[in-house]
């Protein structure tokens, strides 16, 4: 039998007004098991904590039961008292008195048995409550970011500063992500690269930090603090270590007809490629589709010229395995296919583009070398056409994405700006549903594309875009001018939606990390817990998450990184204590916990026990990892068997609660 | 004698931690005032919550229950209150088998800044079941001799 | 009036509500010089209970029906499916209907296909 | 392979050319279209209303008279094709259609969209193939520059016709490529013609027929192909003769030798 203590707060007169405390507090001393019961002005005071705790020391008390404010306000304060006094800090339970009786209720008759029956369900909790202990678990303190882009860069480097070693895994040949393929950002209209490029560099001189190109993370396995992830480093053909980066192999290579992703495939590169002139790492990489020495053994030019020694045909993909204490997924995101908006006429001209592909065709190191010219015949177009929204804000049917994709409005105005700013003898016309611009500087920006650029921007949507003879036909509707118009145009420009990268749905699975149906990485919660993941020591950094521009993207890079940083400077992680477990005596091994389990947290092992005359019986049983538990009990309503329980909710306990409370 | 004895049900509501409870909470913050038949079991998710415990209710003699979760798509645990409204599903329909009115037990979904609703929610409820008056109880006949 | 709206949002299937007014449904369509009002404004009209200007216009008659708004609308809204219904809201009003026989023999030419008529007296009369 | 075949009001008399050519193609290729008995005109124009049932009475006694020869159902006509793979539609989707036709029609097994639908384009590119067609072409038509006219009908609404992509549609241009002739894609091919105001409004049917053959003609076609009576019509007759304008069962004819033969 359980020695409680009751100890009944007035909160001065918050409570003391409607309920009559000296009652509740006689009446709860006539509970079964309840040693001593009084009621006091302030217990949270120091003189009320000084009480509770005198009393546990003089009564032996083995369970406390205060009744007061909500626990969400106190319970931490009653647990820390009682844990001073000898007491388990688990052993305390609060009756919510204040917020869900006196407060609510204007008849100190009513209060006053109300709050009685409150005491009374606290109590015959208190009784069946038993003493846990917080486990702990170490902490790898080395992190791993997924995703080589600005989000993943700001992220490791931020965590590196902070002195903790970190590997980029980045499954391109070389980290900078898609801002390396912006020419100028938004609304400074300084140069991507200019700002991007020393950060790169940043991240490879820096010591703690570890790039691994080319790879891609092939498993995870683990919890926080413990994660252990397997790294498929794809073959390069080309000795890392080795290569200087000199790129002679990439001027000799015959096979030049490859599409060069990096502009889009708006020109050509070579099978063996460095991706562009500032890339991290600076190696070559080959390409196994085009290259005619992986494909048919002749050939072997680039091991001819490369003086380095560096080619190496023979080189297999290498599978490692690290540990990490945290994990961050910064993935970023891609265009949408045009393909299913052919009303545009995507697929029938090379003068229809999307932004990016604009991206490429103003940037000094683009195909165009800077100079804008029409794709179909390298001319220099004088009637541009941006179309906004295309792909974004559909209603979730197969074609499009319901949602705003963020950046498109900014960026469409930047072109429409650098356009008219470049070649003041052009025609920019921009067709927006409703221009967004919520941002530092942001509507100032828009406002000087019209009213100082002269950019014609029109309320209405594009409906139809026809190529002939060298044009493209524009029909669209100018809804504020109340007409159609027909433009003749010489290029379109299609700001596409954004969508995560594909990459990042099996990266949830294997994370075991939830996303939107959009295949948006899930935030913990969505306004005070922006940067982590429900599951524990997984963090989201940038466009995996939400649309986002550079700004946004590194702010919620540090976010994730000083987060990060928090999770690895402990040593030890307390753990709630109040998580599921499992009598393996009752448990039927039907794995019904594990499927509803939304962190992974539930295992099956094969375990001996021993059963009649001597003999082991092998059986399967659930076995709960109290590390990555989060103590939701789905599990334990699942389980058929009954097997499954959760600490501090117990079955036992809420069935107790609820005899106490229908009494 | 039975003249003042209005009939006053006994209401168990299961809140979940991190958003109902929390809305409980804030409408006893804002001072909205509901019955003190309700009295609030905080669990830590409505997925917690098993059948078994509305069925124990019933039994002890309660009129109705009410459970209460965070908003579909805004749980602390990603989807336990999915699991919780497939399972009350289910149990709506057991109950409905048992004979017991369908309105004496619901789900809702309280976010924690919805103290209004809260209270809203739970003025309506028992005003509910004090119009379907006294329920019967569930009764194991093993314990009876 | 109200009712008239009903009806037409009824008989059509169409909630205005989906419209998020960006006008593509007008950008698509092919006959929108010969309409005095606009896909778009079908949508919005209709929503705001302006259902008698509609009933007057020519515009219902110069649709052409080739689903070219109801493809395209990002939204799903279906502005094809209101204007017909605008169309049938007049026509089945008694000596309302848009076509009569006694025209068709002036209409015809030798190689017009009976398809041209039959849709015609569908689209046009009850 | 024997289909049922729906041909519909215009192929019996100002479209017989569609008709003829197409019955013979198919002869040749081994498959049989066996016209439907007693078919009725299926009213040309698909009626949106939800409360309309008696206007869509007639393609439902086709699906009806279909699934009781338990044979797919061919259409040809772009219009009769719209129509009744819309009934169709809303027959096995839309309850109180289904109900209602059902009651009316009183028939012993109540209909609810069992039969399936085939364009005769859908039956050479999914039943046939367009590889196996392309072995039996015994003229080719090598040289030829042709512009597939898809026009709305046998397009939109994509959810319901499921054709091809609304868009960017490729089985005529398949179709062209199969006869050995050059596919010219042109951005007016799924554009309207304004067919339908033809007899209200003529000059804007003709701008609009010459809108979608120049787009042709400058994108290189000399030719175009479209399996529509009433696009036909229109651009033929309103289309100023810019470009010759033929059904596309007559270029399979041509191609398969069929026509030869007949002439």
């Amino acid at each position: 039998m359980q020695k409680i203590g009751v100890f009944v707060c007035w909160c001065g007169s918050n409570i003391a007004a409607t309920v009559d405390v000296q009652a509740v507090s006689d009446a709860l001393a006539k509970e079964p098991g309840v040693v001593f019961s009084t009621n006091y002005q302030y217990m949270c005071s120091q003189a009320g904590q000084d009480m509770i705790q005198d009393t546990i020391k003089e009564y032996g008390l083995t369970g406390v039961v205060v009744c007061s404010c909500s626990p969400r306000m106190h319970e931490a304060t009653f647990r820390k008292t009682c844990e001073k006094a000898g007491l388990n800090p688990y052993m305390v339970e609060i009756a919510n008195i204040r917020e869900q009786c006196s407060w609510i209720h204007k008849d100190k008759e009513t209060g006053t048995e109300k709050a009685i029956i409150l005491g009374r369900a606290a109590i015959a909790k208190v009784h069946l409550n038993a003493p846990l202990t917080a486990g702990q678990s170490p902490v790898t303190k080395r992190a791993l970011v997924i995703g080589g882009g600005i989000a993943g860069i700001q992220t490791a480097l931020d965590i590196a500063e902070a002195g903790f070693p970190v590997d980029i895994v980045e499954t391109k040949p070389t980290i900078g992500g898609k801002m390396t393929q912006i020419d100028k950002t938004f609304p400074t209209l300084d140069c991507a690269a200019c700002i991007l490029t020393p950060k790169m560099v940043d991240a490879a001189q820096n010591e703690n930090i570890n790039i691994l190109s080319y790879s891609e993370v092939e498993s995870v396995k683990g919890f926080v603090g413990n994660f252990t992830v397997t790294i498929r480093r794809k073959a390069r053909y080309v000795d890392e270590t080795k290569c200087t980066g000199c790129g002679l192999c990439t001027e000799k290579c015959p096979q030049k007809k490859v599409p060069n992703e990096f502009n889009l495939g708006l020109d050509n590169r070579r099978a063996i490629y460095i991706p562009f002139a500032q890339a991290v790492p600076k190696v070559a990489t080959i390409d196994p589709n085009y290259c005619t020495m992986l494909k048919t053994g002749k050939c072997g030019v680039c091991s001819k010229v490369c003086t380095a020694g560096a080619i190496d045909y023979k080189q297999q993909d290498e599978l490692i395995e690290r540990e990490y204490g945290a994990i961050v997924a910064a993935t970023g995101f891609n265009p949408i296919s045009m393909d299913k908006f052919d009303e545009f006429a995507y697929s029938q001209s090379p003068d229809v583009v999307t932004s990016l592909e604009f991206e490429r065709l103003m940037n000094a190191a683009g195909p165009t070398g800077g100079t804008l010219l029409r794709p179909s015949d390298g001319t220099h177009p004088h009637t541009l056409v941006f179309v906004q929204c295309v792909g974004s804000r559909c209603d979730g049917g197969e074609k499009g994405k319901p949602y705003c994709s963020k950046i498109c409005c900014m960026y469409t105005a930047k072109h429409a700006m650098l356009t008219r700013e470049k070649y003041p003898d052009t025609d920019v016309y921009v067709f927006y549903i409703d221009v967004r611009t919520p941002g530092k500087n942001f509507d100032e920006f828009y406002r000087r594309a019209v009213e100082e650029y002269g950019v014609h921007y029109i309320k209405g949507m594009v409906g139809k875009v026809v190529p002939e003879n060298g044009k493209l036909k524009v029909q669209a509707s100018d809804l504020l001018g109340g007409q159609q118009l027909h433009i003749d145009a010489d290029m379109v420009v299609l700001a596409a939606a954004i969508e995560p990268d594909k990459s990042a749905r099996p990266l949830a699975t294997m994370l075991t990390a939830s996303m939107d149906t959009n295949d948006f990485f899930t935030e913990a919660h969505p306004k005070l817990r922006p940067v982590e993941s429900p599951t524990a020591g997984v963090f989201l950094s940038g466009a995996c998450q939400g649309p986002k521009d550079i700004p946004d993207t590194v702010a919620q890079a540090g976010a994730a990184a000083a987060k990060v940083i928090g999770l690895l400077s402990k040593d030890q992680l307390t753990c709630n204590p109040c998580v599921a477990n499992s009598n393996e005596l009752m448990c039927n091994g039907c794995s019904a916990c594990e499927k509803v389990c939304p962190y992974g947290a539930i295992t099956y092992i094969d375990k001996d026990f021993r059963g009649p005359n001597r003999t082991t019986l092998r059986r399967r049983v659930a076995q709960v990892n109290p590390a990555v538990c989060q103590g939701c009990g789905a599990c334990t309503v699942a389980c058929p068997s009954g097997a499954m329980d959760l600490k501090g909710f117990s079955n036992a306990q809420i069935m107790a609660e609820v005899d106490a409370i229908c009494k | 004698m039975q003249v003042n004895q209005e009939f006053k049900p006994t209401i168990v509501a299961f809140c979940c931690n991190w958003c109902s409870y929390a809305g409980a909470d804030l409408s006893g913050t804002n001072r909205l005032q509901y019955p003190a038949n309700v009295k609030i079991i905080r669990i830590p998710c409505s997925c917690r919550l098993n059948p078994m415990f509305i069925l124990r209710a019933f039994q002890r003699g309660a009129d109705g229950v009410i459970l209460c979760g965070c908003h579909p798509g805004d749980c602390h645990y990603t989807t336990g209150n999915y699991y919780a409204r497939r399972r009350m599903t289910l149990l709506f329909s057991m109950l409905d088998f048992l004979g017991i009115e369908r309105e004496r037990t619901r789900v809702e979904w309280v976010s924690a800044a919805e103290g209004a609703k809260f209270a809203a929610t739970m003025n309506e409820f028992v005003e509910t079941v004090t119009k379907l008056g006294e329920n019967k109880r569930l009764e194991d006949l093993r314990c009876k001799s | 009036m109200s009712d008239m709206t009903e009806i037409v949002k009824r008989i059509s299937g169409v909630n205005p509500r989906k419209c998020m007014k960006c006008g593509k449904c007008s950008a698509a369509c092919p006959a929108y010089d010969e309409m005095d009002y606009h896909p778009h404004q079908f949508v919005d009209m209709v929503e705001n209970g302006r259902l008698e200007e509609l009933m007057d216009s020519k515009g219902i008659y110069m649709c052409l029906s080739c689903f070219a708004c109801l493809e395209r609308c990002p939204r799903s809204v279906e502005p094809a499916k209101l204007i017909e219904a605008v169309r049938l809201a007049v026509v089945r009003q008694q000596d309302k209907n848009h076509l009569k026989p006694e025209q068709i023999p002036g209409l015809l030419d030798a190689e017009l296909p009976q398809q041209a008529i039959t849709s015609a007296f569908r689209k046009y009369r009850k | 392979m024997t289909y049922s075949y729906f041909p519909g009001c215009t192929l019996k008399t100002k479209g017989k050319d569609l008709d003829i050519w197409g019955r013979a193609s198919m002869e040749a290729l081994g498959v049989t279209l066996e016209e439907l008995p007693q078919w009725q005109c299926c009213g040309a124009v698909y009626p949106q209303a939800k409360d309309e049932i008696a206007t869509k009475l007639s393609s439902v006694r086709a699906l009806v008279s279909a699934r009781d020869q338990g044979r797919d159902l061919v259409t040809l006509c772009s219009a009769c094709h719209h129509v009744i793979k819309r009934v169709n539609c809303d027959m096995a989707q839309d309850e109180y259609i289904r109900t209602r036709a059902n009651n009316y029609l009183q028939l012993e097994t109540p209909y609810a969209g069992e039969t399936k639908v085939l364009h005769y384009l859908e039956v050479l590119r999914d039943e046939i193939g367009f590889d196996k067609l392309k072995e039996q072409v015994k003229r080719p038509l090598a040289g030829r520059k042709i512009g597939a006219y898809y026009g709305c009908l046998l397009l939109r609404p994509s959810k319901e016709l499921k054709f091809d992509d609304p868009e960017n549609p490729t089985i005529m241009e398949d179709f062209i490529r199969a006869l050995g002739a050059e596919p010219v894609v042109y951005a007016m091919r799924n554009e309207c013609c304004g067919g339908y105001t033809t007899l209200e409004n003529k000059p804007y049917a003709a701008k609009q027929a010459g809108k979608v053959l120049d787009n042709a003609a400058n994108c290189g076609a000399a030719e175009i192909i479209t399996a529509c009576p009433l696009c036909m019509y229109n651009l033929k007759e309103n289309g100023g003769g810019r470009l010759p304008v033929k059904y596309f069962t007559e270029l399979l004819a041509e191609a398969l030798g069929v026509k030869e033969a007949e002439a």
